[in-house]
C-alpha cells in the first residue's frame, strides 16, 4: 500500500479511498455469499455499512503504525493493506492463510502491514493496542496504535483502565469507537449508560463524535489523534456513529427475529458511505462513470480471483495442528 | 416424554425453576432473544425483569451474582460461551468460590453460571475452550455437563435448587441433539455418574460430547466379543468416583476420555484417583485421550485432527485389553 | 446498634458518631499494639484517621442496608454495627470469631448486620455491592447497598462497569470511594487520571466530593444518595477526601522507606476527626470533660474487655479446615 | 557464590536481563519499593523508564504486555500475589496463550509474568493459591517454580530469555530462605528437572516448598535404611517427565508432593503420566500429598491443618513401600 504511505503526510486521497472501501464491501459480499452457500466455517461478521470507518483511519495512519481490531474484522485488515487473497485463504483454512488456517475470522494477523490481531473478545484487543503503544514510546520509534472496537466493547473494563494508564503515560494510541447502535441484538442505548464520548473527559483524553459514514470526517480526526499521539501528546477517544448493513454475525436469521426496525435499516443504507463518495466524486468531475465502472470492474477482479487463488491453493498438513504454540528458539529477537 | 433438543431441555428446566421460586432471575448477553438458545422464550412467560439482557461487563455481572445470591436471589448467569470464563475469574474464584468458606458459613450462594462450551465447529480458539478443568481445581464450585438432553434438563433444575454456586456447561457440538425428555419437573442429582453402558472388559469414562463417541465404539467392539462399559460422570466436581472404581474392580481396566487439554485435566484426575485408590484391581494401563495441549485452531480438518474420536478411543481401548 | 436504627431517619447524633470513631481509634490501637507484639496472625491494615468516612456513612444506613468493603475494613465493620469481641476473635483465629477464624481480618462478613463482606480483591466488593441492589430492587425491599472502596480500586475495570450497571438499571447503590490519597506506596496521582468523582459523570450518576474527616459532612452526603437510591432514583458516587496515618499495612517500615513527607503526615493529623469533633462538642457543650473521658473510658473498657473474651475462647477444632465450603442443605432458602 | 535471599536471587536474575537487552521493561504496582523484594532496588539502576509502577488494572497491564512484547519490548510484569492473576485470565489465557498460536507463528512474545505464591502464613483465601494447575492447563503458558535461591535467579534470566509468555511463580513462604547463588549471568533451562537426592527405593516428585518437605523425610527414614530420591521438577509446564519415568524405572515406586489443591492438579497429571507411560514398573500404588480441595483458611491452626508436611509425606511414602 505504498500509494497510502506516499500521502500519508498529505491529505486524503478520495479516489483511493473509494477504492479500498469498495473493496472491502465486495470482500464483505462475496463472504456473504459464500457463507450462504455453506462454503465458510465458523462465525462470519461482515462489515458493510462500515467501510468509510476502518478506510478513512487506516489511511490516515502509516504502514508501520500499529492497529488491533476485533470479529468484524475483515474491513480494518483490508484498509491496513492487508492482502485478500491470503484473507480468503486463511477464511477457508488453508495454508498461506494469513495463519495458516489455524486463526480463521477473528484471529487474523498481518503483522508485516502492523495489524496485531483482529480478536474473538469483545474488548480483547484494545489493552494490547496500549501495550503496543508502550513499546512505541519507549523505542521513540514514531509508531501510532490504533484500536478498533465496537460499542458493546465500550462497557467491559479494560477499556476504561486502558483509558486511564493511556492517560498516565500520555501513550501514542488512538482509541476508535464504533458505534453501529448494536450490540449483538441489543440496542446499545439498552446496555450503554450515557454517551460512549463522554467517557474520555474524566481521564483528561480528548473525544470527538464523528459521522463514521463520511470517510473524509474520519480520515480528519483521526490523522489528527494520530499526529497528536506521534508528537507525544498522548491519547485520544473518537466515536465513529455508523451501522451494520447486516446481522451480527451471518446466520442469524433464523434465530434473531427482527430487532431492528426496517425503516432503521432503510434510512441507514440510505446514507450508504459508498455510494455517497462516489456521487460526489461524480459531480466534482474527479471521476467519471467509465473510470468508476474501471476501478468497480478491478476491485471485482481483485476479489475473485484472490478468492479462486485460495481456493485453489492447498490446506496445511494435519500434523501443523500441533505444532506452533511456541517459539522455539531461544533468547533474544 | 418428549423428544427435545439438548439446549431446548436445557431451557425447559431453567423455566421449570422458574416457575417454582419467583427469586429465581436470568442474566445474560440477548438473553431475550438468546443466541445459543438457551434462554429463548423465557422472556414471554417471566417478562424482562426475570429474563435481563446484560451490557458486556462479564466480571461485574458474576460478582453481581454473588451479592443477589447472598441478598435473596438465585441469580441464573448465561456467560454464552465458555472462553468468556476468563473475564471473570476473579469474581468466580476469589469471591463466588470462596465467599462461603471464608464467612464460615454465613451466606449461601444458590447461583448458576452456564455457558456453551468446547469446539463447536471452526469456532476457533477463542470460542472452543473445554475449561471445566480450571473450574474443578477451584474447589468451591460445583460443575456440571450434560451429555444427554434428559440430564441437561435435569442437570438444570437440581443446579438452580443447589444452595450453591454451580457451573453449568453445555457442549456446544451438543446443543442441536435430540433425545427423549420427561415432562415437568425432575431432577438429575449433582454428584452422581450414570452407566449409559453395562460392561465387562473395560471401562472407559467419557465427559460431554466423548459420551457418545465411547458408546459408538463400545457398539463397534461389541460385535468382536469386547464387553465395554460407560460411565458418564455427568457431574466433574463433585464427580462421582464410587461408580468409577466399583466398575474398575469389575473390569480391570480403565480409558478416559476428555474433551479439556490433557495437562492438569479431568482425565488425569480420574486416572490418578482410580491409580491411587485402587491400582491392584487394574490389570492393565490406564490410557487417556484428551484434547492434544495446542489453543483450537480454526480450520475443519486442523480441529478434527484435534478431536477425541471412534478411532482414538478404540485404539485406547484395545491398547488396555492387550 | 438500635440507637442508630432509632435515628435512622432523624439527624446525626454527634455524641453517637464519636463513641464508634473513638471505639474504631481504639480498636485499631489495640491491633496496632497486638501486631508489634506479633500477637495477630495475618496481615493487619488500620483505618486511624479514616474514621469519619466509616461512622458518618454506616449511621446514614439502616442495619438492614448493606455494605461490602475492602482490605481496610475494621472501621467499617465496626460502624455497620459490628461486635468488637467477635472480630478480635476472627483476627485470632478463634473460634466464635465472625467466620470461626477461617477468613481473617480481609474476609470479616456479619450478615446480620448487613456487612457482606471485606474483600481481599481490591475492587472485588463493587460488583458485590451493585449485585445485593439489584436483589433489593427485585424484591422492593427498600434496601440500599454500599460499596467502600479506596482510590486505588477506582482503576479497576469492575468499578466503571458497577457504575453503567448501575445507571442502567437505576440500582439502589451508592458507590463510596475513600480516597486516602496513597495505592499502597504511591500517590494516588501517579496512578490515577483525573478525578474520581468525576468518572460518574459520563454514566449520569451524580457524584460529589466530601471532607472525609469531618463526619457530618459524610453524614449528609450518604443519607442524601441512600434515600436518593431508596426512593427509586438510583446510583451516587461519593468521593471522600481523607489520610491513613499508619502505614498501608502494619509491618511495612523495614521495606517502604520513606514514601511520604512527614509534614504531610502532621498535617493529616492535625486535621484529626475525632479530636474537632470532640473539641466541637465541648465548645458547644454537648459534652463536657466528664462525658467525654466517660465515653472516652467505657469504649476502651468495652475494647480490653472484648480483647480479653476473644482471648480466652477456644480455637476452632482443626478438622473444621476440611468443611464449610458447600451448603448442604439442597434446594430452595 | 553468594548466599542470597530466594527473592534476591530472582531479582539479581532479573537484573542480569535487564542489563543484557535494553527492551527488558518492568511493570508492578509499587516495584519503585517492591512490596516482596523482587524488584527492590532495580529503579536505581535501570530508572523510572525501565521500572514502572502501575495502576491496580491487573487486566489491561497483562494484555499491555501482549502488545508490548509483540512491538518489540521484552516485558516483565509482577503481579503481586497469584491469586491476582485471576483478574488477568482473559488477557493471559485468551490473549497471550494463544495468540502466536492463532497468527501462525506471526508474533513472538516473550513476556514474564510473575507473582508470590502458595500459603504465606494466614494470609488467607485470596493471597493463598497455588494456582498453577490453571496455567498448566493452558497449554501456551510456560510455567515456573524455583524452590532455591539458584534457581529462582537462573529460572528467572531462562524466563526473561524465552520467547514465550512465562508464568513465574515464587513460592511466598520460600522468599526469606537463603542458599548459595552464583556470581553474573546463568541459565536454568525451562524444562528441565533436577534430582536433589538420589535414592533408589521411592521416586518423590515436590513441587516448590515441599522440596524441603521431601528432602527432610528422605533424610529420615535414610536412617531407617529406606533410599529416598527427590525430584524437583522445577518448570512445571513444559515439564521433565522423563527425568521422573526414568527415576520410577528404576524405584519402581512414586509419591508427589503439589502445594496446588489436589482435584486437577499438577500431581494428577505426574501420576496419571506415568501410570500411562510406565504403569509395568510401578510395584505398588502411586500417592498424593496435595493440598486439600478447600479454599486456604486464615487461623494459623487450621492453615498448617491443610499442609503439606512431613508427617503426611512420610506416611505416603511408608504406605508405597509396603
Ligand atoms: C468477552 C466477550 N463477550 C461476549 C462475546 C460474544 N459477542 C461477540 S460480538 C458481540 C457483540 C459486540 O458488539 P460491539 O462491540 O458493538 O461490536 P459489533 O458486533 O456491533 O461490531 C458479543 C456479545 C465475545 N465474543 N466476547
Ligand atoms: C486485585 C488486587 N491487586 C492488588 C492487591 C494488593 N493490594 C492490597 S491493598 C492495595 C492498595 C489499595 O489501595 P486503595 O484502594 O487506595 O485502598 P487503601 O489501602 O489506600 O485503603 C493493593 C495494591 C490486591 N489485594 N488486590
Ligand atoms: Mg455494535
Ligand atoms: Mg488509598
Amino acid at each position: 500500500m505504498a500509494a497510502r504511505d506516499a500521502g500519508a503526510d498529505a491529505g486524503l486521497d478520495l479516489v483511493e479511498a473509494l477504492r479500498i472501501m469498495i473493496r472491502i464491501r465486495v470482500f464483505e459480499d462475496m463472504c456473504r455469499r459464500l457463507f450462504a452457500r455453506g462454503r465458510l466455517p465458523g462465525f462470519v461478521h461482515l462489515y458493510i455499512g462500515q467501510e468509510a470507518v476502518a478506510t478513512g483511519a487506516c489511511m490516515a495512519l502509516r504502514t508501520t503504525d500499529q492497529i488491533t481490531s476485533n470479529h468484524r474484522g475483515h474491513g480494518h485488515v483490508i484498509a491496513k493493506g492487508g492482502d485478500p487473497a491470503r484473507m480468503f485463504a486463511e477464511l477457508l483454512g488453508k495454508a498461506d492463510g494469513y495463519c495458516g488456517g489455524k486463526g480463521g475470522s477473528m484471529h487474523i494477523v498481518d503483522f508485516p502491514s502492523g495489524m496485531l490481531g483482529t480478536n474473538g473478545i469483545v474488548g480483547g484487543g484494545i489493552p494490547i493496542a496500549a501495550g503496543a503503544a508502550v513499546a512505541n514510546q519507549y523505542l521513540a520509534n514514531a509508531k501510532v496504535a490504533l484500536s478498533f472496537f465496537g460499542d458493546g466493547a465500550a462497557n467491559q473494563g479494560v477499556f476504561f483502565e486502558s483509558l486511564n494508564l493511556a492517560a498516565l503515560w500520555r501513550l501514542p494510541v488512538v482509541f476508535l469507537a464504533e458505534n453501529n447502535q448494536y450490540t449483538e441484538w441489543t440496542r446499545t442505548g439498552d446496555l450503554t449508560a450515557g454517551e460512549i464520548v463522554d467517557r474520555a473527559a474524566p481521564f483528561g483524553i480528548p473525544a470527538r463524535t464523528v459521522d463514521g459514514n463520511n470517510v473524509e470526517d474520519v480520515f480528519r480526526e483521526v490523522r489528527q489523534a494520530a499526529e497528536w499521539a506521534r508528537s507525544g501528546q498522548g491519547p485520544s477517544l473518537i466515536e465513529c456513529v455508523t451501522y451494520r448493513w447486516h446481522g451480527h454475525n451471518e446466520g442469524e436469521e433464523a434465530f434473531a427475529g427482527h430487532y431492528r426496525p426496517a425503516e432503521e435499516i432503510e434510512a441507514w443504507k440510505a446514507r450508504d458511505p459508498i455510494a455517497a463518495l462516489e456521487s460526489r466524486l461524480l459531480e466534482e468531475g474527479t471521476l467519471d462513470r467509465t473510470r468508476l465502472e474501471a476501478l468497480r470492474g478491478q476491485e471485482q477482479d481483485l476479489i475473485d480471483e484472490s478468492y479462486q487463488s485460495a481456493l485453489a491453493a492447498p490446506v496445511a498438513p494435519v500434523e501443523d495442528a500441533l505444532t506452533g504454540v511456541f517459539a522455539q528458539s531461544a533468547g533474544r529477537r | 416424554m418428549k423428544d427435545t433438543y439438548l439446549v431446548t431441555a436445557m431451557r425447559d428446566g431453567l423455566a421449570e425453576a422458574m416457575r417454582e421460586d419467583p427469586a429465581v432471575v436470568v442474566f445474560g448477553e440477548d438473553a431475550d432473544r438468546s443466541v445459543m438458545g438457551s434462554t429463548r422464550g423465557l422472556i414471554d412467560e417471566f417478562g424482562p425483569d426475570r429474563v435481563r439482557n446484560i451490557p458486556l461487563s462479564e466480571a461485574t455481572v458474576v460478582g453481581c451474582g454473588v451479592g443477589a445470591a447472598a441478598a435473596g436471589l438465585r441469580p441464573v448467569i448465561d456467560l454464552m460461551v465458555s472462553s468468556f470464563f476468563y473475564m471473570t475469574m476473579d469474581q468466580l474464584a476469589n469471591q463466588a468460590a470462596k465467599l462461603r468458606y471464608m464467612s464460615g458459613g454465613q451466606v449461601r450462594l444458590p447461583i448458576v453460571y452456564f455457558a456453551a462450551t468446547g469446539g463447536a465447529g471452526s469456532a476457533a480458539a477463542q470460542h472452543s475452550e473445554s475449561p471445566h478443568p480450571t473450574f474443578i481445581q477451584q474447589a468451591g464450585l460445583k460443575v456440571v455437563m450434560p451429555s444427554t438432553p434428559a440430564d441437561a434438563k435435569g442437570l438444570m433444575l437440581a443446579s438452580v435448587r443447589d444452595p450453591n454456586p454451580v457451573v453449568y456447561l453445555q457442549e456446544a457440538s451438543l446443543g442441536g441433539t435430540r433425545g427423549p425428555v420427561p415432562n415437568g419437573p425432575f431432577e438429575v442429582p449433582l454428584g452422581r455418574a450414570t452407566i449409559r453402558r453395562d460392561g465387562s472388559d473395560v471401562t472407559v469414562v467419557a465427559v460431554g460430547r466423548t459420551v457418545r463417541v465411547a458408546l459408538a465404539v463400545a457398539e463397534e467392539l461389541d460385535g468382536d466379543g469386547v464387553s465395554v462399559e460407560v460411565i458418564d460422570p455427568r457431574s466433574l466436581y463433585p464427580w462421582d468416583a464410587d461408580t468409577v472404581l466399583e466398575s474398575v474392580a469389575r473390569t480391570g481396566r480403565l480409558v478416559v476420555l476428555d474433551t479439556a487439554r490433557q495437562s492438569c485435566g479431568f482425565a488425569a484426575e480420574v486416572i490418578a484417583r482410580v491409580c491411587t485408590e485402587a491400582f491392584s484391581s487394574l490389570r492393565s494401563p490406564p490410557a487417556r485421550v484428551t484434547t492434544p495441549d495446542v489453543p483450537m485452531p480454526f480450520a475443519p480438518h486442523l480441529e478434527r485432527h484435534l478431536a477425541v474420536d471412534g478411532h482414538k478411543a478404540k485404539a485406547a481401548v484395545l491398547r488396555c485389553l492387550q
